[in-house]
């Protein structure tokens, strides 16, 4: 055992020394840039991609493949989300035992506010996501919480997403040190490798976007959250923001964090905040 | 409970578009449940697509249809606001049935 | 797609096998192995098949021949084995039949559809792929029966777990 | 873990012929130490799903009396934990380099 930790520590220097010569220009100041941020991040993909159209990156995977673009086209004629999204139009419409119903827990009763969340929340100072706001709006009004990771959740993000489809991303950042913090918090557990396969969340959907794993193509991280939820073929069924990072971390032989952890809200808040301009297209079908 | 069936049916001319996304687990038999036991097959057999009192499309099914099974064909001879009645049933016996007039 | 060992799979099979007996026993109608495909029995047979030509002589009783007038549409890799967008479209006419067959799949015959007189022959459907595998379309028209093949990789997707 | 199994049998082969067979209190110490490193890497939100998995692998032979390859286990899972350790550290500063400014 000892050869295979010593061979991981080596490749990790290894691939330490490499990404630092070619990563641009280092700066020194540390101090936190949320708009230079998102401008540097989309201007990245932009130079990398330059023949995909900007509102094309929240397409994920069809935006870096033809041939599965087609297989995506020919599936969104009658997408297998449909279910899930007639569900979460019903769910929003059923009051809960005391007579409210979720329209009284969200602003404009619910309805195309997607792309603003997840905001930060000033009283907590803490970011808050879609999908804790409709939890606790279930316990303010005496009900269960769903699970962050199954069907439930997921119809009612559907319906809210399906609501604000073509609105641009639109996430603020108060001029609070609390807000830039989380942004900050949320940057670093993005960029940090982790699991024992040793990747970060941008090892493959920076590093890497366009190419294969396996079968699958890797969505860029520009624009990656505007689909959620997303019906993926390979669960056969629906997935909230909570399962698909609790399933990437596994991926990666790293034991997941509890779904809404203050490092998933605040990397939700920081790829959100980078994908600000782009258009919602949730809920997505994915493979 | 909406009904399991959901359909489009659009007419153009003479010729009536068809596309029906159907809930079902289109389960193969061959699959085993996280605790390891084998999850029966359960899977539509048999869907049919009738207007104006003829069967205009029939489909046999097999295991190997995807779960929420998604068909679509066109047909020639029916015309705006005419019925469409599609029914299935699968191999454990269960059915349903529903009926669309062409848009 | 995990499937289950040889004993299970058997298991399953001779159940079925006791179903379609007693059904058979049954009904005890005559039992013309008329024009095969157009009744409105369920295909038993076939899809007990394991392979593509026992399930093509148990639906149709005879052989295709390859030809380019159907033309089956398939992606060369499959986004996700369980859910293979697959479309035929013909310019044969009379044609009373079109079936899938997917040869790698535990029992090759996918799915079989009927062509009513006045519908235009074509399909698209959705089938799952145990692996890489050869797609065969075949149609049936006027009696005789046609074929296109196309392969379709298939792996699983994600980088291990 | 099929991959870690065949692993834990390989280190179980080296270790054999300059130790005597392990017995229970080494068992008991490997597993300890084990512990202890998995816990702070837990501590630091970085365990690895494999040090989790060989853990309970080192407990099932254990459990069976094989106290060879529990302790092969046990020690394997140490190397895991104290690399996953390894990784948060390092990746406290490290991740800047990958950052795009």
């Amino acid at each position: 055992m000892k050869t295979r930790s010593a061979l991981l520590l080596g490749s990790l220097s290894a691939a330490l020394a490499a990404f630092a010569l070619t990563s641009p220009r280092v700066i020194a100041a540390d101090k936190v840039d949320p708009v230079a941020d998102a401008k540097a991040f989309q201007n990245f993909f932009f130079q990398k991609f330059p023949e995909v159209k900007h509102e094309d990156f929240v397409n994920g995977p069809y935006s870096m493949n033809a041939d599965m673009k087609r297989q995506w086209q020919e599936k969104e004629e009658f997408p297998p989300y449909e279910f899930a999204l007639d569900a979460g139009k019903e769910m929003f419409a059923t009051p809960f035992k005391n007579g409210k119903t979720y329209a009284d827990c969200f602003p404009n009763g619910g309805v195309g506010i997607r792309q603003n969340y997840p905001y930060f929340d000033e009283k907590e100072g803490k970011v808050v996501t879609l999908e804790l706001a409709l939890n606790r709006c279930r316990e303010a009004n005496g009900e269960q919480p769903y699970s962050y990771v199954k069907d439930e959740m997921a119809s009612l993000t559907a319906y809210m997403a399906f609501t604000s489809r073509g609105k641009p991303m639109e996430i603020r950042i108060p001029d609070d040190p609390r807000a830039l913090a989380a942004f900050e918090n949320g940057k670093r557990y993005f960029y940090t490798r982790r699991g024992q396969m040793n990747f970060s969340c941008a090892s493959c959907h920076v590093q890497s976007p366009g190419e294969r794993i396996r079968a699958e193509v890797l969505a860029p991280a520009l624009g990656i959250l505007n689909a959620m939820p997303i019906y993926r073929s390979e669960w056969s069924g629906m997935g909230t923001i909570s399962r698909r990072f609790v399933t990437c971390n596994s991926q990666t032989r790293a034991v997941p964090l509890e779904p809404q952890s203050d490092e998933y809200r605040d990397v939700e808040y920081f790829l959100s905040y980078v994908a600000n301009g782009l258009p919602i297209s949730g809920p997505g079908a994915r493979p | 409970m909406a009904s399991s069936i959901r359909v489009r049916a659009t007419s153009n001319g003479d010729i009536t578009e068809v596309q029906a996304l159907i809930q079902h687990p289109m389960d193969t038999g061959l699959v085993k449940d996280p605790k390891g036991e084998v999850i029966p097959a359960h899977y539509i057999q048999q869907l049919t697509f009738e207007c104006n009192g003829k069967d205009v499309f029939v489909a046999d099914w097999g295991t190997a249809v995807s779960k929420d099974p998604y068909v679509k064909f066109s047909f020639k001879g029916a015309k705006k606001g005419d019925d469409l009645k599609i029914s299935w049933t699968d191999n454990k016996g269960a059915s349903d049935t529903t009926t669309a007039k062409i848009a | 797609m995990t499937t289950t060992s040889g004993p299970l799979a058997t298991r399953r099979l001779i159940l079925q096998g006791a179903a379609s007996v007693a059904l058979l026993g049954l009904g005890n109608l005559p039992f013309a192995p008329a024009h095969a495909a157009a009744n409105d029995k369920y295909p038993e047979e076939a899809f007990k098949q394991k392979n593509e030509a026992d399930a093509i002589k148990a639906l149709y009783g005879r052989n295709a021949e390859p030809s380019n007038k159907v033309k089956l549409d398939a992606p060369e890799i499959a986004e996700n084995g369980g859910v293979v967008p697959v479309s035929v479209t013909t310019t044969l006419d009379k044609v009373s039949s079109i079936s899938f067959f997917v040869t790698e799949n535990p029992f090759a015959l996918a799915a079989s559809y009927k062509i009513a007189e006045g519908t235009i022959p074509g399909v698209a459907n959705r089938l799952k792929m145990a692996k890489t595998t050869k797609l065969v379309a075949i149609v049936e028209a006027d009696g005789k029966l046609y074929s296109a093949t196309k392969e379709v990789k298939v792996t699983v997707g994600g980088c291990g777990g | 873990m099929k991959r870690s199994l065949p692993l834990a049998m390989l280190l179980a082969l080296s270790l054999a012929p300059a130790a005597r067979a392990a017995n229970e209190a080494d068992y008991k110490a490997a597993y300890a130490t084990a512990e202890a490193a998995s816990k702070e890497a837990a501590g630091l939100r970085n365990q690895w799903t494999t040090t989790v998995a060989t853990l309970a692998a080192a407990r099932k032979a254990a459990d069976g009396g094989d106290f060879d390859r529990a302790t092969a286990s046990a020690r394997e899972a140490e190397a895991l934990a104290k690399a996953s350790i390894f990784q948060a550290t390092t990746e406290k500063d490290a991740w800047k380099a990958m950052e795009i400014r």
